[in-house]
C-alpha cells in the first residue's frame, strides 16, 4: 500500500498499490483537484489477471502517480467518477475495450455492435 | 378536488416538454471530423446534449502491441491526428527510448529537431483552428486571410521534413534527417513573416468588433471548473491555470531555453482563442532559440534493445496534455501502449459548458475548444 | 459540347465525408478551398449538404461505426455523381489495413471512381483528382444508378430494396 | 417604349440576376484574396441543378419551392412595370413565407430551424420597406411606382431613408452579419437544405431576381440620369459585399434589434423631416 518509489523496470512515475474494495478511498485520500491532477484511466491483462489503473500527476513535484489494483475477470470494478469528475468517459471507453464491467457503463460507448468484443482482453475471451 | 387534478395536468405538461432536436454531425460542414452531438433544444437554446465520440475509433493502442514493432510505432501513432501528427510522434519515441532505457543519451541536435517539428506543428494548429473559428463565427475572408498566412508554414514542414502533413522526422533513437546551414537560414527568414502574420491575428481577435462580440462571454469555464475538470492545454490555460508539460516533462530543452508561459484569466471563447495566438509568439521564438543553441552533428543514436521497462512520457500537443504509457516485456513488440489524447480530458466538460448557450453560439464554442476526434478516438 | 453538358463538368458541388482517418485530408481538403489553391476557380464549392452535391469526396479506412453513415450520405446524393476515394487509407486502408474496427477502404463500402493516393494527399492531387473525377461526371447522366454492394446483398429483392432506399432517404 | 424598357428587362432580368450573382462571387473571391469562378458561373450551377436527378420528399414541399419563385417574379414584375409598390412588398414578403412554409413542410430540424429564422427576416426587411413606402407616399403622393419613377433623384429627398434600405439590405440578400437563415456553418443553408436538383433550381433563380428587386429599388433613388444610377447601384453593392466580408455572422435577435433600433428611426426622422419640410 505505500508508495512505490521510481526504481528499475519502471521509469518516470512511482506506484500505488492497492485493492479494488479499498481503490476508492485510496484515491478520495489522494486527490484534491487543487494539487493532483488526474491524468487517465487504464487497464492492463496479462492473461490471468485483470488490473484497473489511474494515472494522476502530483502538481508541486511534477511527479506521475500510478494508482493500480488487479481483479479477476467478471468481477464488479467500481467507478470513481464521482470522486473525479471527468473519469467517466475513459471508464467507458475502457470498459468498452476490455470488456470490464464498470459501474455505469453505457454498451457500445467505443465499440459498434459490429465490431470484436473487448479486443485488448487476452485471457478468458468474450464472444462476438 | 378539481384543483388537485388541475395540478395534475399541469405537472405532466411540465414534464413532458418537448424540444426541438438538433442533430450536429457526423457529417457537418462546420466540422471536417465525425462527431455526433444531439442537442435537445426550446427556442434555440441547447437544454440537453448527448455526445458520440467514436466515430474514429480504429483500434490502434492494439495494433501497437500486435501489428507494428516498436521502431514503426512513431510513424504509426502519427496517424492517430493529422493536425498534430509531430506531437503524437516525439512522445511515442521518447516513451519507447524511455522503455529501453537509452532517453539519456539522445544528443542535443535531435532534440532541437524534435522542437522544431513540434513548434511548427503547434504553429499550423494554431493558425488552422482560429482561422477555422473566424468561419464558423460566419467570417470568412478572415479563415481565407489565417489560411493562406498558414500555407507558409506548411511550405516551411514540406522544406524541413519533406511532408506536408505527416512528417515523420523523429524515429526512436533521435531523429531522420538534419535541417542543414540552408534551411536554417530558409525557415528564420520565413519565421519573420509568419511572425507578421500572427501579428494580423492577434489584431484581428483583439479588434473585430463583430468577431469579439460573438466571442467574448461564450462558454467560461472558470478556474475551479477547469480545475475539478482536469482540462488541459491552451484552454486550461485561458482560465488561469498554469499548466505546460513543455516544462513539466523534461524530453526537451525547453527548460534550458527560458520558456514562458501564457496564460489569461477570462476563460471564454475569446480567451481561448487569444491564449493560441499569443503562443504563436512564443513558439517562433523557440524555434528561433533552438536553431541558436545547436550545431549540425549527431542527429540519433543506434538502438540495439527492445523495450523492456515500463515508462510514461507527457508532452504538450497543440491541443494539451498528451500522455503515453508503454510496458515492454523485452519482445520487439510492447505489451501495452496507452495513449491519452487532450481532447479525450476536454470532452467531460463540454456538456457542462454547452448548456443553455444558443444553437448559433455552438459551432463557435465548439471550435474555440479545438476538439480532434481523430485524436479521441483513436 | 452543349451547355449541359458543359454546366455538369462546370459546376462540381463537394461533399466531404471523414470516415475516421487522421484528419490529415481533411484539412488538405479544406486547404484546397483557400486562396493558395483556390477551387473556387473551377465552381467547386463545399454545400456541406449531401443532396446538392455532384463529388462525394471520401477520407478515411471507414471505421464499423461509419459505415452505415456513409452508405446514408451516398444514397443520398442525386445522380449523376461521382466519389473520390482521398488518401492512402481511403483506398485500401493504408496504415490501418486489418485493424480491428476497419473496413479496409472505402471501395469495400460504396462504389469509388477515382483514387487519390498519399499520406496525406496534397492539396494539388486532390485537385487533380476531383478534375480527373470530372470527367468521369460529364459521361454520366441521371439515369445510371449504382447501388453499393452491401445493399445489394442485405436486401437481394428490388421490392426490399426499394423501401429500404426510401427510409434512408427520408434520414 | 415607356413599356418596351421594363418588360425587356423583365425578360432579361434573370440573365442580368445571373452575372449580378457571378460578379458577386467574382468580387467576393477577390477580396478574400482568391481568384473567384467566371462571371458565368451562376448559369453553369443552374443547368446543372436542373440535369440532377429529382429526389422528391413530399409535393407540398415541392410546390411551395415554386411558389416562392411566382411570388418573386410576381414582385419583381410588379415593380418594373410600374405597379403599386405595397404590391411589391407584399408579394415579396409572401414569398419569403412561402419559402419557410414549404422549409417546415419536412422533417429535418436544420430546415425548420431556418424556416423560423426566414420569418425573422421576413420581420426585419419588411417593415422597413413598408416605412420607405410611407415615406415615398409622403414626398410623392402616390403608391405607384409609374409614377414614382417620373420622379428625379428621389434621394435628394429621401437621404435617410436609403441609409436605411442599405442598412437592411445585408438581411435582405442573405449576407453576412445578417445570413442567419442560410448560416451555411450552423445549419446549412437552412430553409433551402432539403431542396435537391431540379427543385432547388427555382430557389437558385429566386435568390438572382432578388438581387435584381434590390438594385431596383436602389435606383428607384437615383432615377433621372442612367450614369449615376448604374454608379449607384454598384457602389452600393460594393458596399454590401464589402459588410459582407468584414463583418462575423451576428445572432438572429441582433439581427431584428438591429433593423429595428436602426433602419426603422432612420425612416422615421426622414418622414418627419419631410413632413415638417426640411429636406
Amino acid at each position: 500500500m505505500k508508495e512505490l518509489p521510481p526504481e528499475k523496470g519502471i521509469r518516470n512515475f512511482s506506484v500505488i498499490e492497492t485493492t479494488l474494495e479499498k481503490i476508492r478511498e485510496k484515491i478520495r485520500e489522494i486527490y484534491d483537484p487543487k494539487k493532483v491532477h488526474y491524468i487517465g484511466v487504464d487497464a492492463y491483462d496479462d492473461g490471468n489477471k485483470m488490473e484497473i489503473r489511474y494515472w494522476f500527476l502530483k502538481k508541486e513535484s511534477n511527479v506521475v502517480l500510478l494508482v493500480k489494483a488487479p481483479f479477476d475477470y467478471g468481477e464488479k470494478v467500481p467507478s470513481i467518477s464521482d470522486i473525479v469528475k471527468p473519469a467517466f468517459v475513459q471508464e467507458w471507453e475502457i470498459a468498452d475495450l476490455f470488456g470490464i464491467n464498470i459501474e455505469g457503463r453505457v454498451e457500445n460507448f467505443f465499440l459498434t455492435p459490429e465490431s470484436p468484443r473487448a479486443p485488448l482482453r487476452r485471457g478468458d475471451k468474450l464472444g462476438k | 378536488m378539481a384543483s388537485e387534478s388541475k395540478n395534475k395536468t399541469r405537472e405532466i405538461q411540465i414534464k413532458e416538454k418537448v424540444y426541438t432536436t438538433i442533430p450536429f454531425g457526423s457529417q457537418h460542414v462546420a466540422l471536417p471530423e465525425p462527431i455526433k452531438f444531439i442537442f435537445d433544444t426550446e427556442n434555440e437554446i441547447v437544454k440537453e446534449i448527448k455526445f458520440d465520440i467514436a466515430y474514429v475509433h480504429r483500434g490502434i493502442e492494439k495494433a501497437l502491441t500486435t501489428m507494428f514493432d516498436f521502431r514503426k510505432a512513431p510513424y504509426v501513432v502519427g496517424r492517430v491526428c493529422g493536425i498534430c501528427s509531430a506531437a503524437h510522434t516525439i512522445p511515442c519515441a521518447v516513451v519507447m527510448e524511455r522503455a529501453i532505457g537509452i532517453d539519456r543519451e539522445i544528443p542535443d541536435r535531435a532534440k532541437a529537431i524534435r522542437m522544431i517539428a513540434l513548434e511548427i506543428n503547434r504553429l499550423q494548429s494554431h493558425f488552422l483552428i482560429n482561422g477555422h473559428l473566424a468561419e464558423v463565427c460566419g467570417y470568412e475572408n478572415v479563415f481565407m486571410h489565417i489560411w493562406r498566412d498558414r500555407e507558409m508554414i506548411m511550405d516551411l514542414a514540406d522544406m524541413l521534413f519533406g511532408n506536408r502533413v505527416q512528417y515523420d522526422v523523429v524515429c526512436v533513437g533521435g531523429v531522420n534527417r538534419d535541417i542543414p546551414k540552408d534551411k536554417e537560414r530558409v525557415l528564420l527568414d520565413k519565421l519573420n513573416e509568419i511572425e507578421k502574420s500572427v501579428e494580423f491575428m492577434e489584431k484581428i481577435f483583439t479588434k473585430d468588433r463583430t468577431l469579439v462580440s460573438r466571442l467574448k462571454g461564450l462558454g467560461v469555464v472558470s478556474k475551479e471548473m477547469a480545475l475539478e475538470y482536469g482540462i488541459v492545454g491552451p484552454m486550461a490555460r485561458a482560465s488561469g491555470v498554469k499548466t505546460d508539460c513543455r516544462v513539466e516533462d523534461d524530453w526537451g530543452l525547453y527548460k534550458d531555453l527560458g520558456f514562458e508561459m501564457v496564460t489569461m484569466e477570462e476563460g471564454d471563447s475569446l480567451a481561448r482563442c487569444l491564449v493560441r495566438v499569443r503562443e504563436c509568439y512564443e513558439s517562433i521564438r523557440i524555434i528561433r532559440e533552438a536553431i541558436k543553441s545547436t550545431e549540425e552533428g549527431e542527429i540519433s543514436i543506434k538502438v540495439t534493445a527492445n523495450p523492456k521497462y515500463e515508462a510514461v512520457c507527457r508532452n504538450e500537443a497543440p491541443r494539451g496534455e498528451l500522455f503515453y504509457y508503454v510496458k515492454g516485456t523485452g519482445g520487439i513488440m510492447p505489451d501495452r501502449v496507452r495513449i491519452r489524447t487532450p481532447t479525450l480530458a476536454n470532452i467531460p466538460i463540454l456538456p457542462e459548458v454547452m448548456k443553455d448557450v444558443s444553437y448559433n453560439d455552438i459551432p463557435p464554442l465548439l471550435m474555440s475548444f479545438d476538439p480532434c476526434i481523430a485524436c479521441t478516438g483513436r | 459540347m452543349s451547355i449541359f453538358a458543359l454546366s455538369r463538368v462546370k459546376s462540381p458541388w463537394i461533399l466531404h465525408y471523414d470516415t475516421g482517418g487522421c484528419n490529415g485530408c481533411d484539412i488538405e481538403i479544406l486547404a484546397v478551398l483557400t486562396p493558395r489553391y483556390d477551387v473556387e476557380r473551377f465552381g467547386m464549392i463545399n454545400r456541406g449538404n449531401p443532396k446538392q452535391a455532384d463529388v462525394f469526396l471520401v477520407t478515411g479506412p471507414v471505421t464499423k461505426r461509419c459505415r452505415e453513415r456513409l452508405i446514408n450520405l451516398y444514397l443520398q446524393v442525386p445522380e449523376p455523381k461521382v466519389v473520390v476515394a482521398v488518401g492512402s487509407c481511403a483506398c485500401d486502408g493504408g496504415v490501418f489495413r486489418n485493424m480491428y474496427n476497419v473496413e479496409n477502404g472505402v471501395d469495400k463500402v460504396i462504389p469509388v471512381d477515382v483514387y487519390v493516393p498519399g499520406c496525406a494527399a496534397r492539396p494539388h492531387q486532390i485537385i487533380d483528382g476531383v478534375v480527373k473525377a470530372l470527367e468521369i461526371l460529364s459521361k454520366k447522366t441521371k439515369e445510371n444508378i449504382e447501388l453499393p454492394e452491401y445493399i445489394k446483398e442485405r436486401f437481394p429483392s428490388l421490392n426490399d430494396r426499394r423501401k429500404v432506399l426510401e427510409e434512408m432517404r427520408k434520414r | 417604349m415607356d413599356f418596351l424598357l421594363p418588360a425587356s428587362l423583365l425578360v432579361l432580368s434573370p440573365l442580368i440576376g445571373g452575372l449580378l450573382e457571378g460578379t458577386f462571387r467574382k468580387l467576393n473571391a477577390r477580396m478574400q484574396n482568391r481568384v473567384g469562378p467566371p462571371i458565368v458561373q451562376p448559369f453553369y450551377d443552374l443547368f446543372k441543378l436542373l440535369q440532377k436527378r429529382p429526389i422528391l420528399i413530399n409535393n407540398y414541399h415541392v410546390i411551395m419551392a415554386y411558389a416562392h419563385l411566382v411570388a418573386m417574379v410576381i414582385a419583381l414584375a410588379t415593380f418594373l412595370l410600374g405597379g403599386d409598390f405595397l404590391l411589391v412588398i407584399f408579394f415579396h414578403g409572401m414569398s419569403l413565407a412561402l419559402l419557410s412554409m414549404g422549409a417546415y413542410g419536412v422533417r429535418s430540424s436544420y430546415s425548420q430551424v431556418g424556416a423560423t429564422r426566414e420569418l425573422l427576416h421576413i420581420l426585419a426587411v419588411e417593415p422597413v420597406l413598408i416605412m420607405i413606402a410611407a415615406n415615398l407616399y409622403l414626398n410623392t403622393g402616390t403608391f405607384l411606382l409609374s409614377e414614382i419613377f417620373n420622379s428625379n433623384f428621389l434621394f435628394k429627398s429621401m437621404p435617410l431613408a436609403f441609409l436605411a434600405l442599405v442598412a437592411v439590405l445585408p438581411a435582405k440578400l442573405k449576407k453576412s452579419p445578417f445570413d442567419v437563415s442560410e448560416a451555411h456553418q450552423e445549419i446549412i443553408g437552412g430553409p433551402e437544405i432539403e431542396y435537391s436538383g431540379p427543385f432547388y433550381a427555382p430557389i437558385y433563380l429566386a435568390k438572382w431576381l432578388e438581387e435584381v428587386l434590390s438594385a431596383g429599388l436602389i435606383a428607384m433613388f437615383f432615377l433621372g440620369n442612367p450614369v449615376i444610377t448604374l454608379i449607384a447601384i454598384s457602389v452600393t453593392f460594393t458596399f454590401v459585399l464589402a459588410v459582407d466580408n468584414s463583418t462575423a455572422r451576428l445572432s438572429y435577435w441582433d439581427m431584428v434589434k438591429y433593423t429595428w433600433e436602426i433602419s426603422i428611426p432612420l425612416v422615421l426622422v426622414n418622414l418627419v423631416l419631410n413632413y415638417v419640410g426640411v429636406l
